[in-house]
């Protein structure tokens, strides 16, 4: 992957929440930039923030202090050239899955398509995702997984340049989760996207992207970042070689070190 | 206690066959009907968009809810004064009352229910590109279906028990004229035929509604044991 | 030994004027009575509240001669005359000027009052058939007031005081006429009821009833000037002492010894059944208690010889 | 349109004024303001558990939910002669029907409500041996807080606009005593200044309710964007 | 582990939903049992009836043929002997952290306890979890890995003689699992507890239990039942062995497997 034009940017960004016991220091004066066709991966500890930085990209919470920008401008809100994908998913109650699927293609800003064009990507996706025989269910009618993909295809289909993704994989067993690495590499090599990712995987991290930001315990702060050098597209083989397997064991490390840390932290009582 | 003051079911009955074939007491059902739910459709009609202006707009909130708290609390009858001078007598006076009801029953109800809204549903709408009207129309109206059912059913309790006082602005038929006419001569058995004419015909209608509710929310993850 | 009693009464000055004349004067103390006054805002109320038990004597208008003929209370004692208290108030620029005119029109009014009692017996009077020829809008009075100044109907048949925000608010409206026309054929008498039980048991308390009323009431009748100022400052104070005057003028007042006589020789049995004959007219009340049966004279006459 | 009919905000002011420092409406406003409370109060606390009960056991909703639908519809000027043949005139029948009007508007939110808890919190609660009462208690109460709140400001104003036909039962002094003796001499203003003030007096509470409500429900995530 | 008493038994159980567009075979004829002091992990592709199964022997479903029996006799409803941890968490968005540990203690169900007793209980589990300095807290202010272990804290609080887990570790990273795994090992060997658990992780699956149901996809039957050797306490250590790995690969091929199958009906679009 060669370095191309840099995109989103968070400039020096701090953030400090509200609450009822004082403020809450998580994110401080972090800097990193995702470029055009980077595919960034964030690890780190549960609470250390990463959905907070997420959240910011999307343009749902400002930084206290810094400034989060896209192509150098100030993101001030949500748009649909961010897709997101929710730690809670989000998926409509109230739409049958493929419904939920059509959502934003129905929209304005998703463009004008014709009828057939639209049956098409929804069918695609629904086949995509082993979806096809509950098109027309409704998401109370659906397990735990089906509705993490169910929110998955809703992300895909509307073809953001953006894809932040919050865990998108956690609630999929070995099989199916591979199966989706495969689709989003698919679907970013065919179409060039910039993707960050928050998972808990480091081998999902090492596999997909070509950047991963270890990020520390709260107030978190980039710990390291480790450039993957393997080239796109990638093969599931790729996992069995030592290369793979000892940035894997790296970045592992690196992660419980500051895992020990936050639990340091945590015991010491003294974030809140 | 005095009996006389109670009629016997088989008074009533007697009061409501004689009534039905002698003076037309179904021409009063269907009058009473007509405005109640003429006031209903216009005031729900005003409560949602409303309901979600305020729901949603900070700024708007501010400045209409006080308003909506003072006028609601305003008893009908106070209105009837006003709606006579500006409206006249006629039936467009009537209606004005019972949509004047509705609305304010069914507006709190639906801006409470606008409020309870998962934040995570707008957000996802959001970032598909959803503009507001987008979010109002696909995410807040599914939304808050049950919450309109519920307004609904209120509303129509509040209507028709406010439809006495709007039948005080002249009716000449109606439930709420007929008990009115009954009680300016102590006819007991009359009074208590339309109260119950009136009761009937709102559950007859609450029963409909929530017929059609349990189709409409048939998404809904219900609590059943 | 003195008697607590519950007395309900409606606010106007042809229906509690001797009463609060009374309690001024000490007249109730005399009779060893302790009144409770409790007021009421329609006769409907008043009278269910009797039948309930939390009332046992009441004090009101024309619907005397209503809920006692289907057999709820008593009447024994007569207040005054609605003489000239019930009006007919037209809009001459609606188009109508005389009784003539209102053939197809709208009349507001409040149903089984006072002014419905009259403008039955006026329209009969012209030759129009209440229930054909013309349309009663009921309203409460003050809607059916507020109907005719704004002209959604032409006419109104209303009670004083309600003449007078017409008189201010429509200066154009006239006045068609007034129950005084239909005296002494016809008349609207206001007056006293009592529960049937307490009828029944305590009559010594309706006679002492009797004997503080006739006492007020003759200085009433004798001293209108100074017994209106009285009442004006301690009862109406939010009424002008003309308007006051004005519906002092407007009922028919007469001496305990007048009015003996009309209860002696069936004259007010007479009255009070031309009004139930309406009601059951108008009402459908079927099998009708007769004046005769609820309006017992005995008891006055034996307080007041004729 | 004749203007003599709409009395000026001046003239209703003087009034205010006068009625204030002669006609004791402090008075007035006193008593309006406790059968209000006294009927939202005995409104809530039957609708809270009769919510609860028809929202949870569906025997009982059956049975209970027509009633309650045929028994709101009724109009509480309907009630005054029942209330008053069988409660007499004081306090009590006053408040009994503004009760009423409060019970009826409040227990249909309550119940809606209630069918509206996500199953998987009555789920866990089971599963860490919680009882039926237990559940009600810690689950279903805690949960329908910000419904009890919505049903507690539909009742405000139900109970408010109801104040004019409570006060029919001879009520001596009370904002709606006072607009209905107005109302026999045509005085306008004072009808005017009572609404008025029945309109502030809600909106207060409301406000006050509104600041409560804030409180009790910090917990909820509520959609601000 | 020695053999030992049969404590929960699903005999022929066959589980069918009533969809809109039909009746829908979820579980066919499967038996198995559980017997006291067991902990067993189910793995299957998403969608194949895990969480269904869960809920049986939690008592909140019924089979539509065939019996879930505890101690022999059908289970008819919930109870505080079994404590369930929900995919969704389910945590209690009125209590604040300390309130949601508390309060199956404060349950007539939780027994007689000392506020002492509460308090010492609830502090544990707060340090345990990491979640000391948000004691005071809101859900709506964790992130998804916390609510996530709040939920567990709140479940292991009342001490239930069985543990039913539905992927209680989904959402947290590779270090904070592992302290999990730990933490429930301790609490497991120190009182003998008996645990079903849905996992997507074979390697957690292999490392936690003495035994690992394989479910095939949907209609869903036993694949295999893998007995897993390794003697309890176990150690992190394991997880290096050749033994373990061996173990793992061959489930993982199983699943593996399952997934193809699953796939091929999805695409078919028969199952509904
Ligand atoms: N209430 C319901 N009505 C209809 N179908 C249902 C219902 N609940 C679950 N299902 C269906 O049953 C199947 C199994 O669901 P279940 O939740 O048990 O799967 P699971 O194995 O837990 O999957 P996951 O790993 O994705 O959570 C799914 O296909 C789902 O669509
Ligand atoms: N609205 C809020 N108010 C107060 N504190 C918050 C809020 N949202 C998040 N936090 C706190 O900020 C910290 C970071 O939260 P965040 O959700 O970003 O973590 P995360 O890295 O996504 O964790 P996880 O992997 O568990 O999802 C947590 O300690 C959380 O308690
Ligand atoms: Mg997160
Ligand atoms: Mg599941």
């Amino acid at each position: 992957m060669q370095e191309s034009k840099e995109r989103i940017r968070f400039d020096n960004v701090s953030m400090q929440y509200q609450t009822p016991a004082g403020p809450l220091e998580v994110v401080r004066q972090m800097s990193f930039s995702v470029n055009q066709g980077d595919f960034i991966s964030l690890v780190g500890p549960s609470g250390c923030g990463k959905t907070t930085l997420l959240n910011m990209a999307a343009g749902f919470i400002r930084p206290t202090s810094g400034a989060v920008l896209l192509d150098g401008k100030p993101i001030t809100g949500p748009g649909p050239d961010r897709g997101v994908m929710f730690q809670e998913y989000g998926v409509f109650p109230w739409l049958t899955v493929e419904q939920n699927i059509a959502f934003g293609l129905n929209l304005k800003a998703g463009g004008k398509r014709s009828a057939q064009a639209k049956k098409e990507i929804v069918d695609r996706y629904l086949e995509l995702m082993g979806l096809s025989s509950f098109r027309k269910a409704y998401p109370k009618m659906l397990s735990g997984g089906m509705r993490q993909r169910l929110a998955l295809a809703r992300t895909y289909a509307v073809h953001p340049e953006f894809v932040l993704m919050d865990e998108p994989f956690g609630a999929l067993d070995a099989q199916t989760r591979s199966a989706m690495h495969d689709l989003l590499l698919e679907v970013l090599h065919a179409e060039g996207k910039t993707v960050l990712l928050i998972t808990h995987s480091v081998e999902e991290a090492v596999y997909l992207s070509n950047k991963v930001l270890v990020i520390s315990a709260r107030p978190s702060r980039i710990q390291e970042v480790v450039d993957i050098p393997f080239p796109y597209p990638r093969q599931h083989t790729l996992q069995d070689t030592a290369e793979f397997n000892a940035l894997r064991a790296r970045i592992h490390h690196q992660v419980m070190r500051e895992y020990a840390a936050q639990e340091a932290q945590a015991s010491a009582g003294n974030a809140n | 206690m005095n009996p006389g003051l109670l009629p016997s079911p088989l008074e009533v009955l007697q009061t409501f066959w004689s009534r039905l074939t002698q003076a037309g007491l179904l021409v009063d059902m269907l009058m009473s009907l007509q405005r109640v739910l003429a006031g209903l459709l216009l005031g729900m009609l005003a409560a949602v968009p409303i309901g979600f202006l305020i729901g949603w707009y900070k700024p708007v909130r501010r400045f209409i809810d006080p308003l909506i708290n003072f006028f609601r609390a305003l008893p009908p009858i106070a209105l009837i004064p006003l709606v006579i001078v500006y409206l006249g007598i006629g039936e467009l006076a009537k209606i004005v009352i019972l949509f004047y009801a509705s609305f304010f029953a069914a507006v709190i109800v639906m801006y409470e229910g606008m409020m309870q809204i998962s934040p995570v549903y707008i957000r996802v709408a959001r970032t598909l590109g959803a503009t507001d009207l987008e979010i109002f129309l696909k995410v807040m109206v599914p939304m808050t279906v049950p919450h309109m059912l519920t307004a609904l059913r209120v509303a129509l309790g509040v209507g028709w028990a406010t439809l006495v006082a709007a039948e005080l602005v002249a009716a000449q038929r109606g439930l709420g004229a007929m008990i009115q006419n009954a009680s300016a001569f102590f006819d007991l058995r009359t009074i208590y035929l339309g109260i119950i004419c009136i009761g009937a015909l709102a559950l007859l209608m609450d029963v409909a509604l929530r017929k059609i509710s349990e189709r409409l929310v048939s998404w809904q993850d219900k609590a059943d044991s | 030994k003195t008697d607590k009693i519950k007395v309900g009464y409606l606010h106007t000055l042809a229906v509690d004027g001797q009463m609060w004349l009374a309690e001024s004067q000490g007249l109730w103390k005399q009779q060893n009575l302790e009144p409770e006054f409790v007021q009421f805002q329609t006769g409907l109320e008043l009278f269910q509240a009797m039948s309930g038990g939390s009332i046992d004597v009441l004090s009101t208008g024309a619907v005397m001669s209503n809920f006692p003929a289907r057999g709820q209370g008593k009447v024994f004692l007569i207040n005054d005359i609605e003489f000239a208290t019930a009006q007919l108030w037209v809009h001459p620029d609606m188009g109508v000027k005389t009784w003539a005119d209102l053939k197809g029109k709208k009349i507001s009014t409040t149903a089984g009052t006072t002014a419905h009692v009259f403008l039955d017996t006026a329209l009969k009077a012209h030759g129009i058939d209440p229930k054909k020829d013309i349309q009663i809008v009921n309203q409460r009075m003050p809607d059916a007031v507020t109907a005719f100044i704004s002209k959604a109907v032409p006419a109104v048949a209303l009670w004083v005081p309600f003449n007078i925000p017409v008189k201010n608010k429509s200066p154009g409206a006239k006045m068609l006429g007034d129950a005084s026309a239909y005296y002494p054929k016809a008349a609207i008498v206001d007056g006293w009821a009592a529960r049937n039980d307490f009828y029944d048991k305590r009559k010594d308390v309706l006679e002492r009833i009797i004997r503080a009323w006739v006492g007020a009431n003759d200085y009433f009748v004798g001293n209108p000037d100074k017994a209106l100022a009285e009442l004006q400052s301690k009862r109406y104070p939010n009424v002008p002492l003309p308007d006051l005057k004005e519906q002092f003028h407007a009922q028919k007042m007469f001496t305990s010894k007048e009015w003996a006589k009309r209860y002696a020789d069936g004259t007010v049995t007479k009255w009070l059944q031309q009004v139930t004959d309406f009601f059951v007219d108008f009402a459908h009340i079927s099998n009708s208690v007769p004046a005769s049966k609820y309006f017992d004279p005995s008891i006055y006459l034996k307080v007041v010889k004729a």
